[in-house]
């Protein structure tokens, strides 16, 4: 299985892959309080950049209605942590169970009705904004008036309750993101990850080759979904408050989409390296404004737009394929867009 | 508002996220006009227009336009890169505050029997229809509007044939950036402005288009309409705080039954 | 005793008890306060105006011989994720002491921090309940929580309307459906219970969205209720346009009665003039005749001439006379012995309306008082309680084509 | 010889406009057939309803004697009928050996047995040196040998190729015919072919239907059919390759 797993990675890749992991894992030791929110903030954002990336990078299914996930996620765990004192391992499943069944439907109606390209886009910022609104109606979780979940004290690490300090949630998102990580991989390989990937290019081929695009591209909202919900029921235990207006605002739905389009879309490594510069590039845009002496609120978004700008205008397939083209590890896998030409006569 | 980003989309294919963005642009240079001139935004928004018209074309020649033949979500990440620059920088320039500004006649109102129709409104709806109208003539009668259905039609045939792509589509883009700053400007006799208020507006007019139909103006205007109606009839109905919902549930239908709009042609 | 004296023998106590060398070092040293607030996104308006107080403030904490405050600020955004991080990030810059973040989402991020990090919190604004019933040891509200605010907004009503004479027999609620607004919809009924004495009927309530465009149909629908008053609980944004659309409906309630934000902010008085005139609100505001009060008062004006003293800047303030004072009886930075000086504060001798500052062992300021105040000639004027007005109150509410 | 492919009445319409109609013809098992006809012809159109992309208005599609028409596309494939696209249609990005292996995991029971697979087929197609390529870096030659290689991986037992030696130069036909007639002969692949270059047609079609105006005009063996008066007339001022 591991074997598998790994064949057709290149070494070098391999190599600093390790590193990489090794790096997460000892970071804690060094970094401060500040750092490891900042880390945790990175994985979490590696994380469901990862699911969407399952949707949009793999299956060609723009989203930008995944704040619905994350939202569906943390409100069944939370709600069920406190109204029943059900551990949120077990709540987790009705998370997923609700997010899948929430991505179902609206892949349902979107696939059978023949909704696609901008349409889809917009139909999942309908149904984000959907729950939104109905959330901040919703009684048993306390409405717009935000779900508080109780906090109790931090001298223990309570995993299966999820109480604890920021290193415990940092090394679960790091565990999170690094699972997600083999199983997209694996996903990609496996018969699915190349019918998505067919689909993506060419619904009509792909049927013409007997996939049930129907069914694939279901298959992707689902698991999408469903991934993204277990960062819900994480964001939900950590910042022990929900609010509708912010978790399923449509700003949210952004943020999480910016780590993989900056990292490069349909790519492994793509969400982890644009959440990383991302997030990196806005806590540095802080330093710098706070030792310019610059204190105007506003000042810094400015200069994140405009690092966003200009790395969609000059880099239209993200960070990581000319990264990676650097580095000699064209060859990572059949993920996607940065392939070696390799073999021209 | 909503006229714009039908124009913008139904020609260009680029789906404009910072159109509340722009339109609070419009709405500043409006409060700024009148503050310092006096001018009262049903006038101002010729002005106004223009300078959007002269912004919108500059942007989508300048930015916009090496990205017409790009995935989805590349220009979705252009456009909220952009938006995140004009909000902030109307911070910055603006501050926070809410500003709003006082004419004659924000708060007359006129007595239809038992209704009471609000005067600042009537009036920009007056003005809405007669730059619809305006543009629809563009369309319909004009040779540069023509040229302009044309790239919408077929991309390739315009170029085909010789048309200067490029230049039109800035120029519809500057005509779409012109129709929010119409509407900004008319926007800002009834509401008041802060920084943030874009992207619910940019929401909005994603709902009113798409119901009505994108690309088709008649169907923009009745997307407003039949949004507004939705909402104030979800408002009376149920309680007022959820009537967004109803023009989403509406929004969702439409996309289900006839995603091309109530009034849109159907995709080639 | 007056605010030099208590101080003196605060410290003197503190001096007496622990009898340690680096009180003395201590005393010397300035205080690292981060600030958090909201200071872009969403919530900019109101984080800036909270700002306003920090500059202001701290001269006049420096003339009650306070020790000084070294702020740090930090800018949340309006976004939770940020909020933390930048709570961390002051942290690890050294703030000795928390204050913030006006929005209860963010507090609540930020309280945690605090919390684990063993860095006192003391909250300027924020008024969902559930912050300060967790069992918290670092953090501290100076502020009412939703149920204080809505049982003294009864209480001051029932003055208002003896004063008044006007008793109105049924009134509409309305209220913005975010969360303060649902957090009072929720206590509302309850509360009222308490007293018996309200004239008034609620016959409808009404809901409406934070983000509302148009209110037209809102005011519709309370105006068809036939209510003789108008409760709300609003922002600014929606209180104006609420106002435009009586003026435009051509209503004009006996009394329009505010528990919340909006209907006394400058920029509704700017916005309105005159037809801004006659709503009164029930919200945490200052007691004019306090001394400090008008000290901040003089303060503020002279610095900001065009903007009115309002809760965010007294609240704001006020954390920052909390942090100074306890610093100074404290005697040193270290967060515990800080906690413990907070813990034991007792001002007398502050802004808001109300006996003083202490925290109750939750660390909630529980004897906070609200005050009533009425919209009057485009000024404020405190009309309730009758111990800290420096005015009558005046309904009924006239009508708006009669101005 | 058995029927493997039967087509009945077939109509359909688009906005009044009729594209096919009445078309009946039958694909004997193990054959292969040329499916020709003037630009317009409908022919494109029977490849669609056959294929499962469009629903019939009327008439019947029989697979070795199964009803087909009306399923969806991957259902029609399922049963055994691979198809080329007259506008190809590569997944451009993705590896010219990972198009294949898309096809070959129709049959194949894993990704390396479909990799294996999808090598294979490569090499018969001559594309083998190319197989690291991207399908969007292919020229149009190569592309269209692409699409083949992609159908056939799907182990079909009817292909239907639509216009797949169209810009192909004459070596280049002679190869692609010598390749279809192998197959055609070692694996027993039945063919279904449209095409214009009438030289492909003649070497090696058994049979030709001739489509004009969505109507067969003529059936029959090559030959006979290109001496037919009524072909002729619909070929008139039509640019012949013969």
């Amino acid at each position: 299985m591991i074997a598998r797993l790994l064949e057709g990675v290149p070494r070098r890749g391999l190599v600093l892959l390790g590193l990489l992991l090794a790096a997460l894992v000892v970071f804690p030791f060094f970094a401060s309080g500040y750092l490891l929110t900042v880390g945790f903030l990175v994985l979490y954002f590696a994380y469901v950049g990862q699911s969407w990336n399952i949707m949009m990078g793999f299956a060609g299914q723009l989203s930008l209605g995944h704040s619905l996930y994350v939202g569906l996620g943390a409100y069944a765990a939370a709600a069920l942590y406190v109204h029943f004192g059900v551990s949120p391992w077990i709540g987790l499943s009705a998370s997923i169970a609700f997010s899948g069944l929430a991505g179902a439907v609206i892949g349902f109606l979107a696939f059978r009705f023949g909704v696609a390209g901008v349409y889809f886009a917009i139909l999942t910022i309908a149904f984000a904004e959907f729950a939104r609104i109905g959330f901040d109606h919703f009684a048993w979780v306390q409405g717009s008036s935000g779900f508080f979940l109780p906090v109790a004290n931090y001298a223990t690490n309570d995993l299966w309750n999820l109480r604890g300090s920021p290193t415990m949630f940092y090394y679960l998102m790091l565990a999170m993101s690094a699972a997600a990580f083999v199983l997209c991989h694996a996903l990609v390989r496996s018969r699915m990850g190349y019918y998505w990937q067919a689909i993506r290019e060419s619904p009509e081929a792909a049927e013409a080759l007997g996939i049930n695009v129907f069914r694939y591209k279901m298959a992707a909202v689902v698991i999408s979904a469903a991934m993204t919900s277990l960062a819900g029921v994480v964001f939900a235990f950590y910042y022990n408050n929900l609010f509708p207006e912010q978790i399923f605002h449509i700003s949210r739905s952004i943020e999480l989409i910016l780590g993989p389009i900056i990292g490069g879309i349909g790519t492994l490594v793509g969400p982890l390296v644009g959440a990383l510069l991302l997030t990196g590039l806005a806590e540095g845009m802080r330093e710098i404004m706070l030792q310019l002496k610059v204190d105007v609120p506003g000042v810094k978004q400015v200069f994140y737009g405009l690092c966003l700008l200009l790395v969609v205008m000059f880099l239209p397939h993200g960070v990581w394929p000319p990264l990676a083209r650097r580095l000699g590890l064209e060859r990572g896998g059949a993920d996607g867009a940065a392939r070696a030409d390799e073999g021209k006569p | 508002m909503a006229l714009g980003l039908s124009v913008i989309f139904g020609v260009v294919r680029v789906v404009n996220f910072a159109h509340g963005e722009m339109m609070t642009v419009a709405m500043y240079l409006a409060l700024m006009l009148f503050t310092a001139l006096k001018l009262d935004p049903l006038v101002s928004l010729v002005p106004i227009a223009a300078v959007l018209f002269v912004f919108g074309y500059l942007l989508q020649a300048g930015l916009i336009s090496p990205f017409i033949n790009r995935p989805e979500h590349s220009q979705f990440m252009l456009l909220v890169a952009v938006a995140l620059i004009l909000v902030n920088l109307q911070l910055i320039a603006f501050g926070p505050d809410a500003k709003g500004i006082r004419t004659s006649y924000s708060f007359d109102s006129f007595k239809l029997g038992p209704l009471v129709v609000d005067a600042a409104k009537v009036y920009a709806a007056g003005a809405a229809l007669v730059v619809a109208a305006a543009l629809f003539a563009f369309f319909r009668f004009t040779l540069t509007g023509k040229a302009i259905r044309a790239c919408a039609d077929n991309y390739h045939g315009a170029l085909v044939v010789g048309l200067n792509v490029r230049r039109l589509y800035a120029l519809t883009f500057g005509l779409g950036a012109a129709c929010v700053g119409a509407a900004g400007a008319m926007l800002m006799a009834v509401i008041d402005v802060t920084p943030a208020i874009g992207p619910a507006y940019t929401l909005l007019a994603f709902v009113i288009v798409i119901t009505g139909g994108l690309g088709s103006m008649p169907g923009a205007l009745l997307g407003g309409l039949l949004i507004g109606l939705t909402e104030a009839l979800g408002g009376v109905l149920f309680t007022p705080s959820a009537k967004s919902m109803f023009a989403f549930a509406l929004l969702v239908l439409v996309l289900l039954f006839r995603p091309q709009g109530i009034l849109g042609r159907k995709a080639a | 005793m007056d605010r030099r004296q208590f101080n003196k023998a605060a410290a003197a106590a503190g001096l007496a008890t622990t009898l340690s060398p680096a009180i003395v070092r201590a005393q010397a040293r300035r205080l690292k306060v981060g600030v958090l607030l909201p200071r872009s996104g969403v919530q900019a308006g109101i984080g800036q105006d909270c700002h306003r107080a920090l500059e202001v403030g701290s001269r006049i904490l420096a003339d009650l011989g306070l020790p000084g405050l070294d702020i740090m600020n930090g800018d949340t955004e309006s976004n939770v994720d940020v909020g933390r991080a930048r709570a961390e990030r002051l942290i690890s810059e050294g703030a000795q002491l928390l204050v913030g973040a006006f929005d209860s989402g963010q507090t609540t991020a930020i309280a945690q921090v605090a919390e684990q990090r063993g860095v006192p919190l003391v909250i300027n604004i924020a008024a969902a309940p559930p912050i300060t019933e967790q069992g918290y040891k670092f953090v501290f509200r100076n502020f009412p929580t939703a149920p204080m605010i809505l049982g003294d907004a009864f209480a001051n009503q029932l003055e208002v309307f003896k004063a008044t004479g006007v008793s109105p027999k049924t009134a509409v609620f309305m209220h913005v459906n975010d969360t303060f607004g649902v957090a009072m919809q929720k206590g509302f009924s309850g509360v009222m219970q308490k007293f018996p004495a309200i004239p008034y009927k609620v016959v409808d309530t009404i809901a409406y969205d934070p983000a509302a465009r148009d209110l037209s149909v809102e005011v519709t629908k309370a105006r068809a209720s036939g209510a003789e008053a108008l409760v709300m609980v609003s922002r600014l944004n929606d209180a104006i346009l609420i106002t435009r659309e009586l003026v435009k409906q051509r209503w004009a309630p006996s009394a329009i009665l505010s528990m919340g934000p909006g209907w006394y902010e400058d920029q509704y008085l700017k916005t309105l003039g005159k037809l801004g005139d006659g709503p009164i609100s029930f919200v945490p505001w200052y007691d004019p005749n306090k001394k400090l009060a008008k000290a901040l008062e003089a303060a503020h004006v002279k610095a900001h001439p065009e903007i009115n003293l309002n809760t965010n800047h007294i609240y704001t303030f006020e954390a920052l006379l909390v942090a100074a004072d306890a610093f100074k009886r404290a005697g040193s930075a270290d967060p515990k012995a800080l906690a413990d000086a907070i813990r034991a504060t007792n001002i007398t001798d502050n802004v808001s309306t109300g006996p003083g500052i202490q925290f109750d062992a939750k660390g909630q300021n529980d004897k906070l008082r609200n005050s009533a105040i009425q919209n009057r000639g485009g000024k404020l004027v405190v009309v309730a309680p009758a111990s800290a007005s420096n005015a009558k109150p005046e309904l009924p509410v006239r009508a708006y084509d009669k101005r | 010889m058995a029927v493997l492919l039967e087509v009945r009445g077939l109509s359909k319409s688009f906005r009044g406009l009729r594209a096919v109609q009445q078309v009946a013809f039958e694909v004997p098992e193990g054959s292969i057939t040329g499916l020709i006809g003037p630009n317009g012809a409908g022919k494109t159109t029977v490849f669609n309803l056959v294929a499962g992309v469009m629903r019939p208005d009327a008439g019947e599609v029989r697979l070795g004697g199964t009803r087909i028409d009306g399923w969806r596309p991957d259902q029609v494939c399922a049963a055994g009928v691979g198809r080329t696209f007259q506008i190809v249609k590569p997944f451009a990005g993705l590896t010219v050996r990972e198009n294949v292996t898309v096809g070959a995991l129709r049959k194949s029971n894993d990704v390396s047995s479909a990799q294996r697979r999808a090598d294979e087929i490569l090499e018969k197609l001559r594309l083998g040196p190319k197989r690291g390529m991207l399908a969007s870096s292919l020229t149009l030659p190569d592309r269209k040998r692409l699409e083949v290689a992609r159908a056939l991986a799907t182990r079909p037992r009817l292909l239907l190729l639509d216009e797949v030696m169209a810009g192909l130069r004459p070596t280049e036909t002679d190869q692609i015919v010598a390749f279809f007639r192998e197959l055609n002969r070692a694996e027993g692949v039945t063919i279904l072919l449209i095409e214009h270059v009438m030289r492909a047609v003649m070497a090696l079609a058994q049979q030709v239907v001739v489509l004009h105006h969505g109507e067969v005009i003529a059936r029959g063996e090559p030959a006979a059919v290109v001496r037919d008066p009524a072909v002729l007339e619909c070929y008139l001022g039509e640019e012949t390759e013969v």
